[in-house]
C-alpha cells in the first residue's frame, strides 16, 4: 500500500464519518496499511509504519494524528514482544486493532457521562472551538433535563465557533450564544465553569488546543472559575512544552503552511498549549484526572 | 376574682388580673407567705437512687382522630391524619416521632375512616418486621372522643406502665427521654401523686407555629415544674388566676405566655383510670382543669417539662398545617426532613439544594421557571417554562403549566394546573385542576376532584368541595361529627354546579355562602384556617359548628346569666337527690363540679348559688310560710350534713366572703328570718365553714346598704360577734404567753 | 445451615438499625466507628447471606451499600468502606480465577492497548471465596483500628518546639496527633471553637488537659490571629478524588486564611475517609441541620419572614491543602488521586 | 514613655538644663521667647495624647507666685516624663516635688502667656510655624492601654489614675501571652461596684455612660461618640468656673480625669478620639475675654455641630453615595451590626431598591441578629447565617458591605472582629467588598495586624450556656486554658475595593489624603 493509497484511505475515513476523531481516522488507515503490509520482519512493518504516519502528519499536521500513530506504533511493539512468529504476531495485532478502536470508539460517550455531572442546573457554559467531545458532553446535560446556557467563542481565524454552532449546538435546544475571542475576559465572571477539548493532552498534564484556549484558561483562573477539559486518552502524546515557544512548529501551523516555506513569524498558529496550573480537571475515558495523572498513565504506557 | 379585700387580710402582693397576655408572658412573682391552705409541691429533688430497677418497655397511645371538623370537607375524602404533609402523611410523622424516642408499642386507636387508616400503616415501614416500634391499631366507631379512647384504653388494660399520649397530628422531634425520666423520678418519689407531665415547647408570642386557638397561658411552680393554673387564652382579654395561687407557700410561682403546646403528654395508667371514673371529661382539656381544680379531693398533681431546642406543634387547623408544613420545609423539624425520607418510601426520595429547595426524582422543569426557596417537589412531577415558584409544597406526578405563579401553595398529588394560574396560600387537594388563568386568593381550599376555571378569581377563603354544604344537616346532631359521614358518599351532587361559583367548566360546591350571611363565612374560613395572628379577625367562635373540645372555653370567662339559673336549679336537683337518696359529700362536690364545667360557672358563683341554694332550702321542702325556728331547725342539720361540700368551695378568704354575702343576701330578701341569722352563722362557725375573722371582717364591712345595717343592727347577730370578738381576744391573749 | 432464616432477620434489624442510627444523623457519631460498624455488618452479610458466586455477592453487597451510603450521603465513610469490601472480593475471586494482580488495574492506557476480554464475569463460583473474602475483611478491620495511632506517630515529624499551631472544631485524629507530639515538645495550639456547635470547646478541653498551651477563639478571630500561626493543623470529614475536602464548616475561611499568610496546612485523616467522588454535587456532601442551632425558635415571628441556614461542612479546594497525613504516610493532595485506584476499582466508584 | 524620653531629649537643650542645675538668673529675651515656642510645642504635642495629663493642673491650689514673676522655671513636659520614668526607681524628695509642681504652675502660667502672645502680633513668628508642626504632633505615643506589659507604663497609669481620683480596673483571668499587652476585664465587675467615686471627681453622667460602655449596653462607634459628646455637653452645662480658674484651662482639666474613667471602663475608640481632641481645641480655642456663660453656650452649640455634620449628616450623604452602588436584584452580603450599613440599606429600601440581605452573624456577641430584626421590621428579605457558613453564602453574593469602627493612616479598616475574614473570602470569591465609614473615624494611626492595638472583651462571653459548652467553665482554674474574645481586627487595604465616606467614594489607600485635608480644614 503506497503513500497515495494510505492517505486515501484517511480522507475517505474522514469523509464517511464526520464525527471521527481525526486520531481515529489515522489509526483506521494505519491498520488498513498494517493489514496490507507485505513485510517480513517486525522491523520492517515499524520502518514502514514510521514513514506512513510521517506521510499522514504531512497530511494534517495535527497533534492529534501524530498522538495516533505513536499509539498505534506502541501497540504494534507491545504486541510484537509477547508472541514471536511475524504471521502469528501480525494477526493478533489486526484482531487487538479493530478491538483497540472499538474501546475508543465508546470512550466519547464513557467521558460524556462522567463529565455531565459536573454541570449543575442552570449553569452558564464558556466553550471554545469546535469539539465534539464537548458537544456529546452538552448533549448528555440536555438530556439529563439540566437546564443551561453556553456561551462560545467564535474562534477565528477560521470561525470554527460559529460553524459549531450552527451544524452542531443549535440541535440541542439550549440558548447558546457566540462572543469575541476578544471578550472572553467580559464573559468569565458570569459564567460558572469553562469547557474545552483538547488536540492533545502532553505529559505535564496540559494541553494543546485551538489557538485562544490558554488566553481563557488564564481567565478563569483569575476569576477562580473551574477550568475543564475533555479528551480521549488516545489524544495523549509523549510531549512537554516547557511554554508556547517549545511546540513544535509542525503542531503550530497547518502541514501546507508548513510547506510553503515562507518565514513563519507572520503567519498566525493555530494552537496554544495551556499549562497544568490552569487546568482543574480532565475528563478522559480512563476517568476523571487530575493533571497530574496524565503523565502517569503516559508513563505506565511508554516506560 | 378575688375580692381586694381579700388581699388585704392576706396582706399578698397585688395580683392585676387585666393583665395583657404579653405583660405577663414569663412573669415571676414570689407567693405571699402565711395561711395559705394549699398543700406545698413536694418532691421538687432528683437524683438516682441505687435500686433502680430498668424502666417497661416504653408504649404511646395514639389517637388517630381528632373529634372534630375542623378539616371539613377536606377531610371528608381523606382521614386528617392521613393529609401529606410536606407530601408524607401526619400519622408518619407522629410514629417516626415516637419510634426516634424510644417508644416500642404503639397504639393507634382510630374511628373515622379507620380503614384508609388501617390500609396505609399495613402499607408503611412501621408494620414491618424489623420496625423497632410494634404498631397496633384499634379501632371502634363508638369513639366520640379522646375520653372514651381512654376509658377504652383502661377498660382493655392496655398500658402497663407510663405511657405517652399523643393526637395523629403531632409533628415533633423532641426526645421525651429527659422528660420521661423526670416523670418516673417524681412518681417514685412523691408516690404517684403526679399522674401526667405535659410537654410544652418554649416560643415567643406572635409566633407563627403558635395557633391562637390554642394558645395557652399557665401557672407553674418553677422548682418542681408543677402545673398550678391552666388556661386556654383565646379571645380573652384579660386572665383571671385564683388568688390561692400567690398564696400558697410556693416559693417559686411563675405564670407563662412563651410555652407552646406540643400535644404531647407523658401519662401514668392512672390517667386511663381517671378518665374511666369521671364520665365527663371529654378531652384532655378537661382533664386538665379537673385535675387542676379539685386537686385535693383527688389528689393528682399534673407537671410539665419544657424543651427550648427541639420542635413539636400540632397541625390543629389549616393554618397550622400551612404552618408547620413551611416548618418541616425550613428543616425546623431535622432530623426528620423531606430528603431523608424517613418513611423509606422509594417514591420519596429527594435532593436538597440551596434555598431549601427539594426535589424528587425525574422532576422536570421548564426554561425560565424559577424555584425561589422552599420548595418541595414530588416525583414525576411536571412544571412548563417561566414559572415562578416560592414556599411551596407539590405533591407528585402534578402538571404545571407556563407562566404559572405559586406562592404558598400546597399542592397535593396529582394536581392539574393549566397555564397562567396564580395560587396564593391556598391548598388544592388530589386530582384537583385549575384551569387557564384562574387566580386563587389566600386561603382558598378546593379538595380533591374539584375543577375550577377557567379565566375565574376565587376570592379569599373559598372553599370548594364535591360534597355539597347542605349534606351537614343530618350529622349536626352528631356528637363526632366525623363519624356521621359515611353515609352521605351517595348522596353527592344532588343539584348541578354553580358556574358562577365554580367556573364554566368547574365541578364542585361552593362551601361558604358570600354575602347573605357573614356569620357562616366566617365560621367556615375560621373552622378551617383558624384565626389568623392578627386578633381582631376572630370574632366569631366556631363553638356550634365543632363540638369539639375547644368548645367550653372558646366561651368568654364571666357566664351569661341565664346559665347560672340553669346551674341553680341543676345544683338544687342534685341536693334535693342527694337529701333523698343521701348521697355522700363527695359525689355531690363531683356532681357539682361536672354542672360547673358544662356551664362553665366560676368558683365565686358556684360558691353564691350554693349557698343560696342551701339557704332557700327549707323552702323547697314544704313551701308553707315558716317562722325562724322552724327554718333553723330544718336549716342546721341540713349545714350538718353538707359542711363538706360547703368546705370543699370554702376555702380561700374570698370565698369566705362570698359565702357571706350570699347569706347576707338570703336573709336581705327573706327579712323576717333576720333573726335567725346569728344562729346560721353560729352554725357556719362551728362547722367550721367560716373563719371568725372572716365573719368578723364581713360584719365590719361599710360598704353595706341600709339594709344591710339594719340586718347588722339585729342583736341576736351583735351578740355573736361581740362573743366572736372576746374569743379572739382570749386566744390572742393564750397566744401571747 | 440451621438458623439461617433467624441469622438473616437478626441482620436485617441490625442494618435496620444502623441505618436509622445514620439517618438520626448521630452527632458524636465518629467516621471511624461508621467504618467499623459498616465493615462488621457487611462481613455478616457476607457470612450469612445466600450467595453462590462473587457476582451474586457484590450485587448483594451493592443493594445493602446502597440504602447504608442514602441513609446519610454526608457519612461517605459508609460508602467508601462498601467499595473497599467489593474491591476485596474482586481481589479475591481474581487471585482465585489464577488472575495476575496487576491485570486487574485501574483502567489505563496500557490495558486499553493490551488486555484482552473487554469484561470479565464473576461468575465461576469459587467455595473457598467465602473464607478468603471473610479472612480479608478482618485485616481491613485491624486496620481500621491502628490508623488514628499510626497518624499520630508522625506527629513529631510535622511539630517543631514552640509553633503556634492552629486548628478548627473537633476531631479525633487531630487530638490524638497533637498530644502524642506534646509528650516531646512545647507548642501553643489555638482552636477556633467552629459555631454554632462549639465542638472546638471540648477539642480545647481535652488538649488543656494534657498540660498543652490551648487558647480557645470564636470564628470570626481566625483570620485575626493567623498572621501569628506557623501551622494549621485540621481534621476532615471526607477527602475526595480531586484531593479537596469536605470538613466542617468555616475549613474553608481558615484555608484560606492560612493560604493568605502562605501558613501550611494540613490534613490529618486516615484512608477510609477517601472517597472516589468529586464535588459535582456538592450540595449532597452539605448537611443542614435545624436553624435552631443558629436562630432559637423564640426569635418569634421574623422567622416566618427569613431564611436561617445552618451547613455542617465546607468545601476546601485541592490548592489551599498543603499536605494530607494518612495512616500510610504524607501526601500531596496531587496524589490523592493515586491512592484512590489503589483503594477503590473504577466500576465501583458509584454503587 | 520610651519615646517620650527620647523626644524630650531631641527637644533643644535649653529645656534640659535648667533641671541639671537649678539656675535661677534672668534669661534673655529672645531665649524667653525660644522658651516660649518650646512650650507652646511640647502643648499641641500633649492635646493630641488623649487621657494623658501632661500638665495635670491640681485644680484647687492656689497661685502661688504673683503673675507676671519671671519665670524661673524648666519646661515641664520633661521632667513630668522624667519623674514619670524615674518613678519606679524611688520615692523623691520633697525639693524634687516642689521642684516639679511649681514647674507645672509656671508651665500654666506660660501657657497662658503664650496665648496672649499668639493672640498679640507680638509672636507674629509663632503663626507660620504652626502647619510644619502639625504632623510633628502626629507622632504619637504609645497609649498605656497597648503598653499593659509594661510594669512602669503601668504603675504611671495607676498613679495617674490616683491622682485624678479615678480607680483602677483590674485585669480579669489569664490573657493569652500575645495579647498580654491589652487589658483584658470581666464585664461581672464593673469599675464602679470596688471604689465609691467621690461626685467631686467625676460627674454622675460620666459614670453612668462609663458603666454602659463597660457592661456593653452601647456599642458601634457611632453610639458610643454620641453618646460621649451628649454627656460632655451635659457636664458643660454643669461647669462653673471655680474663683480665680479660667475656664478655657480649667475645664480641660477637669475632662481629663472623665476621660480617663472612661478609657478605664473601656479603651476609647477612634471616633471618641477624634471627638474628644476636636472638643479640647474648641475649648482651649475659647477667648478668656468671653463671658462663662458665652463660652458655655458656644460650646454646647459646637458640640451640636460636631454631632450634626459629622456624624448624622455624613450618614445621610453614604447612604445616598451607597444608593448608587445597590442595584435591583442584588444580594448583599452584611456582616455584625453597623448603624450606618443599616441605614443605607434601609434607605435603599424605602426608594425602591429590590434587593435581599445576608446578614453574617458571629459568636460571642451575636449582634447581626439585631441588623436581622431591624431589616425583617422594614421590609427587607433576609438571610442569616453564621461566619462558618460564608463560603456557602457567598456564591450567590453580589456585593458585601461593611461597617468600621475606624479607618487608619495606611488604608487599613479597623472594624468588629471577623470582618477581615468576610472581605478575605469574598475576594476568594470575586466578590466586590465596600466599607461604609464616616470620615470623623479616621486616624492618624497605622497598623498593619491585628495584635498590637486591639481590645479584649469578657472572655467568660465564650462560654455556651447548656450543651458542651458548660466543659470551658472551669477554664479558669485550668492553667493551660485561655480563652481570647478579640473585638476587632484590621483589614489589609488590598482585601477592600472601596469605601464611601461623606466626601464621596475613595480607595482605602487614600485615607491619608483624606487625612491631611482634614487637618488643613481644622
Amino acid at each position: 500500500m503506497n503513500e497515495a493509497e494510505l492517505i486515501e484511505a484517511f480522507k475517505a475515513q474522514m469523509r464517511e464519518d464526520p464525527d471521527v476523531a481525526s486520531a481515529v481516522a489515522a489509526i483506521r488507515a494505519l491498520l488498513e496499511f498494517l493489514k496490507r503490509d507485505k513485510g517480513e520482519t517486525i522491523q520492517g512493518l515499524r520502518v514502514n509504519l514510521k514513514n506512513a504516519i510521517e506521510t499522514l502528519s504531512g497530511v494534517d499536521s495535527s497533534v492529534a494524528v501524530s498522538s495516533g500513530g505513536e499509539l498505534f506504533l506502541r501497540f504494534i511493539s507491545l504486541t510484537s514482544l509477547e508472541y514471536s512468529d511475524y504471521s502469528k504476531c501480525k494477526e493478533i495485532m489486526i484482531e487487538r486493532g479493530e478491538l483497540f478502536l472499538r474501546r475508543i470508539s465508546l470512550s466519547r460517550n464513557k467521558i460524556a457521562k462522567l463529565c455531565h455531572t459536573f454541570i449543575k442546573d442552570g449553569a452558564q457554559i464558556l466553550t471554545h472551538a469546535y469539539s465534539r467531545v464537548v458537544l456529546r458532553v452538552l448533549e448528555a446535560a440536555a438530556a439529563s433535563k439540566k437546564r443551561f446556557s453556553v456561551y462560545i467563542t467564535e474562534s477565528q481565524p477560521d470561525q470554527a465557533g460559529q460553524v459549531y454552532v450552527n451544524f452542531a449546538l443549535s440541535k440541542l435546544n439550549v440558548p447558546v450564544t457566540v462572543i469575541l475571542d476578544a471578550a472572553v475576559g467580559y464573559i468569565m465572571e458570569k459564567v460558572n465553569l469553562v469547557i474545552v477539548g483538547a488536540e492533545g493532552v502532553v505529559e505535564s498534564g496540559g494541553i494543546i488546543n485551538k489557538i485562544g484556549t490558554n488566553q481563557m484558561a488564564v481567565c478563569a483562573k483569575a476569576q477562580n472559575k473551574p477550568f475543564y477539559v475533555v479528551a480521549e486518552s488516545f489524544k495523549f502524546v509523549r510531549l512537554f512544552p516547557l511554554n508556547q515557544q517549545d511546540v513544535p512548529d509542525k503542531f503550530k501551523y497547518k502541514a501546507d503552511t508548513l510547506k510553503t516555506n515562507r518565514s513563519l513569524t507572520e503567519e498566525h498558529p493555530w494552537i496554544d498549549y495551556t499549562s497544568p496550573s490552569l487546568i482543574t480537571l480532565l475528563f478522559t475515558d480512563l476517568g476523571v484526572l487530575t493533571p497530574s495523572a496524565v503523565s502517569d498513565e503516559l508513563i505506565k504506557l511508554y516506560l | 376574682m378575688p375580692s381586694p379585700s381579700g388581699i388585704r387580710t392576706r396582706g399578698g402582693p397585688e395580683a392585676d388580673a387585666a393583665e395583657g397576655p404579653r405583660a405577663c408572658a414569663r412573669r415571676r412573682m414570689m407567693a405571699a407567705r402565711g395561711s395559705g391552705r394549699r398543700g406545698a409541691g413536694t418532691g421538687g429533688a432528683r437524683g438516682p437512687d441505687p435500686q433502680e430497677e430498668p424502666p417497661p418497655p416504653l408504649q404511646a397511645v395514639l389517637v388517630a382522630d381528632s373529634f372534630n371538623r375542623r378539616f371539613f370537607p377536606v377531610s371528608k375524602d381523606r382521614p386528617r391524619v392521613l393529609l401529606p404533609l410536606a407530601n408524607v402523611a401526619m400519622i408518619d410523622y407522629t410514629l417516626e416521632f415516637l419510634t426516634a424516642t424510644g417508644v416500642e408499642e404503639t397504639f393507634v386507636f382510630c374511628c373515622w375512616k379507620s380503614a384508609e387508616i388501617k390500609e396505609h400503616l399495613h402499607k408503611s415501614k412501621w408494620c414491618r418486621r424489623t420496625s423497632s416500634n410494634k404498631v397496633r391499631i384499634v379501632t371502634s366507631d363508638l369513639y366520640r372522643s379522646l375520653g372514651d379512647v381512654l376509658r377504652d384504653v383502661d377498660a382493655k388494660s392496655l398500658v402497663r406502665s407510663d405511657f405517652l399520649l399523643v393526637s395523629g397530628d403531632v409533628v415533633s422531634n423532641i426526645n421525651v427521654s429527659a422528660a420521661l425520666e423526670e416523670h418516673r423520678m417524681r412518681r417514685k418519689l412523691d408516690k404517684n401523686v403526679s399522674v401526667m407531665t405535659m410537654i410544652f415547647k418554649e416560643s415567643s408570642p406572635g409566633h407563627r407555629a403558635r395557633c391562637q386557638e390554642d394558645d395557652i397561658i399557665l401557672a407553674m411552680d418553677s422548682t418542681t415544674n408543677r402545673v398550678l393554673h391552666y388556661q386556654r387564652t383565646q379571645e380573652l382579654k384579660r386572665f383571671r388566676f385564683p388568688m390561692s395561687l400567690f398564696q400558697s407557700n410556693i416559693e417559686t410561682v411563675e405564670v407563662r405566655y412563651d410555652l407552646l403546646d406540643c400535644h404531647i403528654s407523658i401519662c401514668s395508667p392512672q390517667v386511663a383510670e381517671l378518665f374511666t371514673d369521671n364520665f365527663d371529661y371529654q378531652s384532655r382539656d378537661d382533664f386538665v382543669r379537673g385535675l387542676l381544680v379539685n386537686e385535693e379531693v383527688l389528689g393528682n398533681q399534673i407537671h410539665m417539662h419544657v424543651t427550648a431546642e427541639e420542635y413539636g406543634a400540632h397541625v390543629s387547623n389549616l393554618l397550622m398545617y400551612e404552618a408547620v408544613c413551611s416548618d418541616i420545609i425550613r428543616r425546623w423539624v431535622y432530623p426528620m426532613t423531606p430528603e431523608m425520607n424517613f418513611t423509606d418510601d422509594e417514591t420519596q426520595s429527594y435532593t436538597h439544594s440551596k434555598h431549601n429547595i427539594y426535589r424528587g426524582a425525574e422532576v422536570s422543569l421548564g426554561h425560565g421557571s424559577v424555584l425561589d426557596e422552599n420548595v418541595l417537589i414530588g416525583q414525576g412531577t411536571i412544571i412548563g417554562s417561566n414559572c415562578s415558584i416560592t414556599n411551596s409544597v407539590i405533591g407528585q406526578n402534578c402538571k404545571i403549566g407556563d407562566e404559572v405563579i405559586l406562592d404558598g401553595a400546597f399542592l397535593w398529588n396529582g394536581v392539574h394546573v393549566a397555564d397562567s394560574v396564580e395560587i396564593r396560600q391556598s391548598i388544592v387537594c388530589d386530582e384537583a385542576e385549575v384551569k387557564e388563568k384562574v387566580k386563587l386568593n389566600p386561603h382558598c381550599v378546593l379538595t380533591s376532584q374539584v375543577v375550577v376555571g377557567p379565566n375565574i378569581t376565587l376570592p379569599e377563603g373559598t372553599v370548594i368541595s364535591l360534597h355539597s354544604p347542605d349534606e351537614e344537616e343530618e350529622d349536626d346532631d352528631e356528637f363526632s361529627d366525623d363519624s356521621g359521614v359515611n353515609k352521605e358518599e351517595n348522596k353527592v351532587k344532588l343539584k348541578g354546579y354553580n358556574k358562577a361559583e365554580v367556573g364554566s367548566e368547574g365541578r364542585g360546591y361552593l362551601w361558604k355562602a358570600d354575602d347573605e350571611n357573614e356569620a357562616d363565612e366566617e365560621e367556615q374560613r375560621q373552622s378551617l384556617w383558624g384565626p389568623t395572628l392578627n386578633p381582631e379577625e376572630e370574632s366569631e367562635t366556631e363553638s356550634d359548628l365543632s363540638l369539639g373540645s375547644e368548645q367550653p372555653d372558646s366561651r368568654t370567662a364571666s357566664p351569661q346569666l341565664d346559665d347560672i339559673k340553669v346551674f341553680q336549679n341543676e345544683v338544687l336537683g342534685t341536693l334535693q337527690r342527694g337529701e333523698e337518696e343521701n348521697i355522700s359529700c363527695d359525689n355531690l362536690v363531683l356532681e357539682i363540679n361536672s354542672l360547673k364545667y358544662a356551664y362553665n360557672i366560676g368558683l365565686k358563683e358556684v360558691m353564691q348559688v350554693l349557698s343560696k341554694v342551701v339557704m332557700e332550702f327549707p323552702f323547697q321542702q314544704l313551701d308553707t310560710e315558716l317562722d325562724p325556728q322552724h327554718y333553723c331547725v330544718m336549716l342546721i342539720p341540713l349545714l350538718k350534713k353538707w359542711s363538706p361540700v360547703f368546705k370543699n368551695y370554702i376555702k380561700r378568704a374570698s370565698d369566705h366572703l362570698d359565702a357571706l354575702s350570699a347569706i347576707e343576701e338570703f336573709f336581705l330578701e327573706h327579712d323576717g328570718f333576720h333573726t335567725s341569722i346569728a344562729k346560721v352563722l353560729m352554725t357556719f362557725y362551728q362547722l367550721e365553714i367560716l373563719a371568725e375573722e372572716m365573719i368578723l371582717f364581713w360584719f365590719s364591712q361599710r360598704d353595706a346598704s341600709d339594709k344591710g345595717r339594719q340586718l347588722r343592727k339585729n342583736q341576736q347577730l351583735q351578740k355573736f360577734i361581740q362573743w366572736l370578738k372576746e374569743a379572739e381576744e382570749e386566744s390572742s391573749e393564750g397566744d401571747q404567753d | 445451615m440451621p438458623g439461617a432464616a433467624e441469622k438473616e432477620s437478626e441482620l436485617s434489624e441490625r442494618i435496620e438499625a444502623f441505618v436509622a442510627r445514620l439517618k438520626q444523623g448521630g452527632e458524636r457519631f465518629s467516621s471511624e466507628e461508621a467504618a467499623r460498624q459498616t465493615v462488621g455488618l457487611l462481613r455478616k452479610i457476607i457470612g450469612h447471606g445466600r450467595w453462590g458466586s462473587a457476582g451474586e455477592l457484590m450485587a448483594l453487597i451493592r443493594k445493602e451499600g446502597k440504602r447504608m451510603t442514602a441513609a446519610q450521603p454526608s457519612e461517605t465513610t459508609v460508602g467508601n468502606m462498601v467499595r473497599r469490601v467489593l474491591k476485596i472480593i474482586r481481589e479475591e475471586y481474581g487471585r482465585l480465577h489464577g488472575r495476575s494482580e496487576e491485570s486487574d488495574q485501574q483502567e489505563s492506557l496500557h490495558k486499553l492497548l493490551t488486555s484482552g476480554g473487554l469484561s470479565e464475569d464473576f461468575n465461576t463460583p469459587y467455595p473457598p471465596l467465602r473464607a478468603n473474602v471473610i479472612e480479608a475483611i478482618s485485616e481491613l478491620l485491624i486496620e481500621l483500628e491502628g490508623t488514628t495511632d499510626n497518624i499520630a506517630m508522625q506527629a513529631l515529624e510535622h511539630i517543631h518546639s514552640n509553633e503556634v499551631i492552629m486548628t478548627i472544631g473537633y476531631s479525633r485524629t487531630v487530638e490524638a496527633f497533637l498530644k502524642e507530639a506534646a509528650r516531646k515538645r512545647k507548642f501553643h495550639v489555638i482552636v477556633a471553637e467552629c459555631a454554632p456547635f462549639c465542638q472546638g470547646h471540648e477539642m480545647a478541653v481535652h488538649l488543656s488537659k494534657e498540660e498543652i498551651e490551648t487558647t480557645v477563639m470564636s470564628d470570626a478571630a481566625i483570620f485575626a490571629v493567623m498572621s501569628r500561626v506557623n501551622k494549621v493543623i485540621i481534621g476532615t470529614k471526607t477527602i475526595l478524588a480531586n484531593g479537596a475536602l469536605i470538613a466542617v464548616s468555616g475549613t474553608h475561611t481558615l484555608a484560606l486564611a492560612a493560604k493568605h499568610h502562605s501558613t501550611p496546612l494540613i490534613v490529618c485523616a486516615p484512608m477510609f475517609k477517601l472517597s472516589p467522588q468529586f464535588p459535582n454535587e456538592e450540595d449532597s456532601f452539605y448537611k443542614f441541620v435545624s436553624p435552631q442551632e443558629v436562630l432559637p425558635f423564640t426569635e418569634g415571628e421574623i422567622l416566618s419572614k427569613i431564611n436561617v441556614h445552618c451547613p455542617v461542612f465546607d468545601y476546601v479546594p485541592p490548592e489551599l491543602i498543603t499536605l494530607f497525613i494518612s495512616n500510610i504516610g504524607g501526601n500531596a493532595p496531587s496524589y490523592i488521586y493515586r491512592l484512590m485506584s489503589e483503594l477503590y476499582h473504577p466500576d465501583d466508584h458509584e454503587l | 514613655m520610651a519615646e517620650r524620653g527620647g523626644r524630650s531629649g531631641a527637644g533643644p537643650p535649653l529645656s534640659r538644663e535648667p533641671p541639671a542645675d537649678g539656675q535661677t538668673q534672668e534669661l534673655s529675651k529672645e531665649e524667653k521667647l525660644q522658651l516660649r515656642k518650646e512650650k507652646k510645642q511640647q502643648k499641641k504635642k500633649r492635646r493630641d495624647e488623649k487621657g494623658q495629663p501632661a500638665e495635670s493642673s491640681i485644680p484647687g491650689h492656689p497661685q502661688a507666685q504673683p503673675p507676671g514673676a519671671a519665670p524661673p522655671m524648666p519646661a515641664p513636659v520633661p521632667s513630668e516624663g522624667l519623674a514619670g520614668s524615674e518613678k519606679p526607681a524611688g520615692g523623691k524628695s520633697k525639693a524634687e516635688l516642689r521642684a516639679e509642681r511649681r514647674a507645672k504652675q509656671e508651665a500654666d502660667r506660660a501657657l497662658k502667656q503664650t496665648k496672649k502672645v499668639e493672640s498679640t502680633p507680638a509672636a507674629a513668628p509663632a503663626k507660620p510655624r504652626l502647619p510644619p508642626s502639625e504632623p510633628q504632633s502626629m507622632v504619637k505615643r504609645v497609649p498605656e492601654h497597648v503598653q499593659v506589659d509594661d510594669p512602669a507604663a503601668q504603675k504611671r497609669l495607676a498613679k495617674k489614675l490616683e491622682r485624678q481620683q479615678v480607680p483602677l480596673r483590674p485585669d480579669y483571668g489569664a490573657k493569652v501571652n500575645l495579647f498580654s499587652h491589652l487589658h483584658q476585664y470581666s464585664r461581672k465587675m464593673p469599675l464602679t461596684q470596688q471604689m465609691s467615686i467621690p461626685a467631686t471627681a467625676i460627674h454622675p453622667a460620666v459614670v453612668r455612660l462609663g458603666l454602659q460602655y463597660s457592661q456593653g449596653l452601647l456599642n458601634g462607634s457611632n453610639a458610643r461618640c454620641l453618646a460621649l459628646l451628649q454627656v460632655f455637653r451635659q457636664v458643660i452645662r454643669d461647669y462653673s468656673t471655680p474663683p480665680n480658674e479660667e475656664l478655657s484651662r480649667d475645664l480641660v482639666a477637669r475632662l481629663k480625669p472623665y476621660i480617663s474613667f472612661l478609657n478605664q471602663c473601656r479603651p476609647l475608640s477612634a471616633s471618641m478620639g477624634n471627638a474628644i481632641k476636636y472638643l479640647k481645641k474648641e475649648i482651649s480655642g475659647l477667648s478668656s475675654t468671653l463671658r462663662e456663660e458665652e463660652a458655655k453656650g458656644k460650646l454646647q452649640g459646637s458640640i451640636d455641630g460636631y454631632v450634626r455634620e459629622k456624624i448624622q449628616l455624613a450618614a445621610e450623604a453614604i447612604s445616598k453615595y451607597a444608593f448608587e452602588k445597590i442595584s435591583d436584584g442584588d444580594v448583599i452580603l452584611v456582616y455584625g451590626c453597623s448603624s450606618l450599613v443599616n441605614r443605607t440599606l434601609c434607605d435603599a429600601h424605602a426608594n425602591g431598591r429590590a434587593f435581599r440581605v445576608i446578614v453574617v452573624d458571629s459568636r460571642p456577641r451575636l449582634e447581626g441578629r439585631d441588623t436581622l430584626r431591624r431589616l425583617v421590621r422594614k421590609g427587607i428579605r433576609c438571610t442569616y447565617v453564621m461566619i462558618t457558613a460564608i463560603s456557602y453564602v457567598l456564591p450567590e453574593v453580589s456585593k458585601v458591605l461593611l461597617g468600621a469602627h475606624a479607618l487608619l493612616a495606611n488604608g487599613s479598616v479597623m472594624s468588629r472582629v471577623g470582618t477581615s475574614q468576610i472581605a478575605l473570602v469574598s475576594k476568594a470569591y470575586n466578590v466586590p467588598v465596600l466599607v461604609c465609614c464616616e470620615t470623623y473615624k479616621f486616624c492618624e494611626r497605622v497598623q498593619t495586624d491585628s495584635f498590637v492595638s486591639n481590645e479584649l472583651d469578657d472572655p467568660d462571653d465564650l462560654i455556651v450556656p447548656g450543651k458542651g459548652g458548660a466543659q470551658l467553665h472551669g477554664w479558669k482554674e485550668n492553667s493551660s486554658l485561655r480563652l481570647l474574645n478579640l473585638v476587632y481586627d484590621v483589614t489589609p487595604p488590598e482585601l477592600v475595593d472601596l469605601v464611601i465616606t461623606d466626601l464621596g467614594m475613595i480607595p482605602c489607600t487614600s485615607v491619608p489624603v483624606v487625612l491631611r485635608v482634614k487637618n488643613v480644614e481644622q
